[in-house]
């Protein structure tokens, strides 16, 4: 055992290493870090993945693209109805199939519904990483008056597995329209709540300020986009560059920051919530006339190719795949999901600070370990 | 610069290039052997600049393993596809980009614990989720009678 | 026998045992909670006497503080599975014969002395008398103890911060190298 | 004498209103020790003296940490527009008692390659700590265990040896988060401690006393967060921040701090054993608290404005315990609202706040507060 010790150098001595998970309360399900620390300084993290890997790539292989859809809820179970979306645009796309303007319009709303309820839940947990319990009832109770809009329309709160291709499983339900718009007014309310409770705290300013920078090359190197790129500064919209359902119709700014820490991440995200309820607005009253959904054949098959079709999830840029060999099972499908893609960040950025950092790091990331793990 | 100016573009940094004029972006495929200066230039010359490495995807195609590379430019919003394949099915290997898109890294161990392609060069290759007894699962010839019901 | 008595014998007693457990014990960290024990039956001793003062420092400075600090460097430098070696029989004779010595000479000088029996009720002491005389320039003040005692304490303040500063933390051993 | 019930100095005035002598307790107090003296030798009456105030703690603390257990979680579902607790019993009063059956009947997990002697004996020492604390603190008129005349010096000193209960939980559980958990809660309960004593010792100087039912005696005119000007409410906020801090809650409650270090020291523990930390960090807020009210607050004294002579008997009709309590909750409420609205310091931060705000601050608050007395220009 002498010998042993004798062996390792001094940099290795000074390491202590904790697990952090796959069963740790800040790690949003089983994501499983490997910290190396000094003190409590983090000198490395090593992300441990795979505990909830199901093969959904694999399985696409094996199943009908109809059927892929609801696969997609399962990646990233906060932004469900977005993921959705991505697989249908992509077989709409490849069969140039033409989309009523009621099914873009509608599909438009409940990205942005989803996106603000999946930012809620993010707000929700952030705080609690940093402390602040109560934050996460407020983030929770909110988020309910969304899930309620979905479970009427939808028939599911989370899952919702509300498109197919071709348009939407069913028409919106009739009381759609002025949920949304009460939602919208409760929430203009609300959000400055959250404010006062969190953003506008010292100790959450000493907290997250100047914390995880991420500069704008690392973030385009390292591909970090949603609100997490779009702190540093890497305008990376999907909805902006490559607009598609009905954002092209709509005026909406895409926030951007330059600092890109822990703090920015998390205004980002706060205005993104008010960006999202004014493209609600903007659409919520124009829903035009029209079939929900365009008849199509009951085996779809995609003509041989490729097809490569990005969203804008509540995370960032998620992209859809797939190489068809004109069956009706797709050859290959690869999504490329934000959430993987961000936490590769995570080591970089978290490094050099402390444990309770890495936490804030890692939330106002705001991973999600089923997309991570798919 | 629009797809038809990318592709001549590419075919003046390598004119042995072959260039597919896919549906939705330029497509290039590449050998594995060049696969790596490629990159590196697309990435460094002044009117190309792409580096934002968006997707990368590994392909198993029958007999040959193959991955793709999305790259596109933050600067001039134009994207290319880079496609590459080996033909080594037991043990292959192509060059890692995780130097020049710090993505890579993460894609690259994906791409090695599904597809069981190799990247020389790469800072940190081991298994992403799965543990080594699995075997690769993305390659079609991937058989397991109790998880995946093939009927 | 009346309370007091049983009370001095029962802090006696527990002062002994954890004295002799301390010293024996093979383990650090057990080691220092014996001691804490010990610290704190005598201020046992003194809240007997009425001498609440002291007792009071003796549980800030001792209990609270020493003992804390102690505990606190074996915590940054040892682990839990640490023993320490059996000391060998040289060792153990020579204290034996160093701790023989000093019990013989303290019996000695307490068999020497005449306890006069008193009849006077234990006073309380004052808390402003000790205040007044800790800071009183008098023939029996405290003033100057205490200055130069505060200037002890400042230059080991700054000595901890040097010593923290210049490499300390390179030279600290973590508790994980010693986990076999 | 140490195990005197009763305080001599406290014996009513003849000149006292009458709801004084009623509403004190030394009279109750000193015909138990003169029939318990009749009736028995004085040796058997220390004993039974002890075991009746042994019992009675254990039942105050038993019940006291029962209700706040209560009171936090219904505080707590109050910020957070929840109901809370209501199954139980009426408004679930009764749901911590289900609690406290269930962790008594919770399997106590052994630990492998844990230090067994200490890990067993770390819960004890934070619950012995804060029994030997809640002796000194005077309850109502007349109504203390002992009344030491450096009363303020001992509560403060007892208080701190909680923390090695802490250490020694964190140490022995051979678990990395608890150890990192014990570490900071050394490391800050060290270096708050000289924050909350110097606070304390602002008042001191103000009543010219250590001994706590001297410092209530002396609050008779007036509490010293009114009288002593605004050096005493910068003592106060600097002691609520401080001792907030000391008994590890929230926003400085980094030794269990849940997302970083799932459950700091306590990881381990299970069943009773975690009770009993759960319960003392109860308690020690409930001292912390008691001191608060006695020092700045005054005690058991009523509440009384200047001249109004009619408002001051209806206070003065409230009995002194009613509050005592009354003000120790508020101060508890306060801490409770802290910690469920605040967000979490981290390490680094949280010693720096009191090595380079809250000392200095408080020994220039110290300095003014003793100019304020010597000039005699407190009220």
């Amino acid at each position: 055992m002498e010998e042993k010790v004798k062996n390792i150098t001094t940099d290795e001595q000074q390491e202590y290493v904790i697990n952090m998970g796959p069963q740790h309360p800040s790690t949003h399900g089983v994501l499983r870090l490997v910290v190396s620390l000094k003190g409590e300084i983090v000198k490395n993290v090593q992300p441990h993945i795979g505990y909830i890997h199901r093969g959904i790539e694999k399985m696409c292989e094996s199943i009908t693209y109809p059927q892929i859809i609801h696969l997609t809820d399962r990646m990233d179970y906060l932004s469900a109805h977005i993921n959705n979306e991505a697989v249908c645009l992509s077989v709409e796309k490849a069969l140039e199939v033409d989309i009523p303007d009621r099914v873009k319009v509608i599909r438009t709303i409940m990205s942005e519904l989803t996106r603000i309820q999946s930012h809620q839940l993010w707000w929700a947990s952030f705080g609690m990483d940093l402390g602040g319990l109560t934050c996460f009832f407020y983030g929770l109770r909110d988020r309910e008056k969304i899930l309620d809009i979905f479970e009427e329309t939808c028939g599911s709160r989370m899952i919702v597995s509300y498109n197919c291709p071709g348009g939407l499983m069913y028409d919106i339900h009739p009381n759609f329209q002025k949920r949304v718009k009460d939602f919208i007014k409760y929430f203009r309310k609300i959000l400055p709540e959250y404010d006062q409770l969190l953003t506008g705290n010292v100790i959450f300013h000493e907290r997250s300020k100047g914390i995880g920078k991420l500069s704008l090359k690392d973030a385009i190197s390292y591909g970090i986009t949603g609100p997490s790129g779009r702190a540093s500064g890497f305008s990376c919209d999907v909805r902006k560059h490559e607009p598609y359902s009905a954002y092209d119709r709509i005026i909406f700014k895409e926030i951007l920051f330059t600092e890109g820490d822990t703090y920015h991440r998390y205004v980002a995200r706060i205005e993104e919530m008010w960006e999202s309820m004014n493209i609600i607005e903007q659409l919520i009253d124009n829903i035009p006339d029209g079939p929900f959904a365009v008849k199509m054949k009951p085996i779809i098959k995609l003509p041989e190719g490729e097809y490569y079709q990005r969203v804008e999830t509540a995370r960032g840029e998620l992209g859809v795949y797939i190489i068809s060999d004109g069956n009706k099972n797709p050859y290959r499908v690869k999504f490329r999901s934000p959430n993987f893609v961000n936490l590769s960040v995570l080591n970089q950025i978290a490094s050099g600070f402390k444990i309770a950092d890495l936490v804030a790091i890692g939330g106002s990331l705001d991973l999600v370990i089923p997309d991570i793990d798919r | 610069m629009d797809k038809i100016q990318l592709g001549e573009f590419i075919k003046s940094i390598d004119p042995d290039l072959e260039i597919k004029d896919g549906k939705q972006f330029t497509e290039v495929l590449v050998p594995s052997s060049k696969l790596h200066s490629l990159a590196t230039q697309l990435k460094e010359k002044e009117e190309a600049q792409f580096d934002y490495l968006f997707c990368l995807s590994g392909v198993d195609y029958g007999h040959d393993l193959g991955v793709v590379y999305h790259l596109r430019s933050t600067i001039f919003n134009h994207v290319v596809v880079l496609k590459t394949r080996t033909s080594e099915r037991e043990n292959p290997q192509l060059d890692s980009v995780s130097d020049l898109w710090k993505t890579a890294d993460f894609h690259e161990r994906e791409v090695y614990d599904l597809l069981g392609i190799k990247f020389t060069n790469h800072p940190d290759l081991r298994r992403l989720f799965l543990d080594n007894s699995w075997g690769f699962p993305l390659r079609k010839d991937y058989v397991d009678d109790i998880n995946i019901v093939t009927k | 026998m009346a309370f007091n008595q049983i009370m001095f014998i029962l802090f006696s007693a527990m002062i002994i045992v954890f004295s002799v457990l301390t010293v024996t014990s093979r383990k650090i960290l057990r080691a220092a909670i014996y001691l804490l024990f010990v610290l704190v039956s005598t201020s046992g001793l003194y809240f007997m006497l009425n001498y609440q003062f002291l007792a009071a420092v003796q549980l800030t400075l001792y209990a609270g503080g020493i003992v804390v600090l102690i505990i606190f460097s074996i915590l940054l430098t040892s682990h839990l599975s640490k023993k320490f070696e059996h000391s060998g029989w040289k060792k153990n004779i020579f204290s034996a014969i160093a701790s023989l010595a000093g019990a013989i000479l303290s019996i000695i000088t307490i068999l020497d002395y005449k306890f006069s029996a008193t009849s006077e009720v234990a006073k309380e002491v004052d808390m402003r008398l000790i205040g007044k005389s800790l800071l009183s320039v008098d023939y029996d003040g405290y003033v100057l103890p205490f200055e130069v005692i505060s200037i002890l304490l400042l230059a080991a303040m700054i000595a901890a911060i040097v010593v923290a500063k210049n490499g300390g933390p390179a030279k600290a051993q973590s508790p994980l190298i010693n986990q076999k | 004498m140490l195990f005197d019930i009763v305080s001599a100095n406290s014996a009513p005035l003849p000149s006292e209103p009458w709801w004084r002598v009623f509403y004190d307790f030394s009279s109750l107090t000193q015909s138990i020790n003169t029939s318990l003296n009749d009736a028995m030798s004085p040796f058997w009456t220390t004993v039974t003296e002890m075991l009746i105030i042994g019992v009675l703690f254990l039942l105050f603390y038993a019940v006291v940490g029962l209700f706040l257990v209560y009171a936090e979680r219904k505080v707590c579902a109050f910020m957070q527009n929840r109901l809370g607790p209501n199954r139980v019993g009426p408004f679930g009063i009764f749901q911590t008692i289900a609690d406290l059956v269930k962790l008594l009947f919770v399997e106590l997990i052994p630990i492998k390659n844990a230090d067994s002697f200490l890990f067993n004996l770390a819960p004890f020492i934070v619950i012995i700590a804060g029994f030997m604390a809640l002796a000194a603190i005077p309850f109502a008129m007349g109504l203390h265990a002992i009344d030491l005349n450096i009363g303020v010096l001992y509560v403060i000193a007892v208080s701190a040896m909680g923390v090695i209960g802490v250490l020694l939980a964190g140490w022995s559980s051979n678990n990395k988060y608890s150890l990192i958990g014990a570490m900071r809660s050394g490391a800050q309960i060290v270096s708050y401690e000289l924050s909350v004593g110097l606070s304390i010792i602002t008042i001191v100087i103000l009543a010219g006393s250590m001994q706590l039912s001297e410092i209530v005696e002396a609050q008779r005119a007036g509490w010293f967060i009114f009288r002593g000007h605004i050096p005493a409410f910068i003592a106060f906020i600097i002691f609520l921040i401080s001792s907030t801090a000391e008994t590890n809650r929230g926003p400085f409650d980094l030794a269990e701090a849940e997302s970083e270090l799932t459950a700091g020291y306590h990881t381990e523990y299970s069943g009773i054993k975690f009770a009993f930390f759960f319960l003392a960090e109860y308690m020690n807020m409930f001292i912390v608290a008691s001191i608060a009210a006695t020092v700045f607050l005054g005690g058991w004294m009523p509440f009384h404005v200047g001249n109004w002579v009619g408002f001051n008997i209806i206070m003065d009709f409230i009995p002194p315990f009613f509050w005592y309590i009354g003000k120790t909750f508020f101060v508890i409420f306060l801490m409770m609202w802290f910690k469920w609205t605040f967000p979490r310091l981290r390490i680094d931060q949280l010693l720096t706040l009191e090595w380079k705000f809250l000392l200095p601050i408080n020994l220039v608050n110290v300095l003014i507060m003793a100019f304020i007395v010597l000039m005699g220009w407190h009220f």
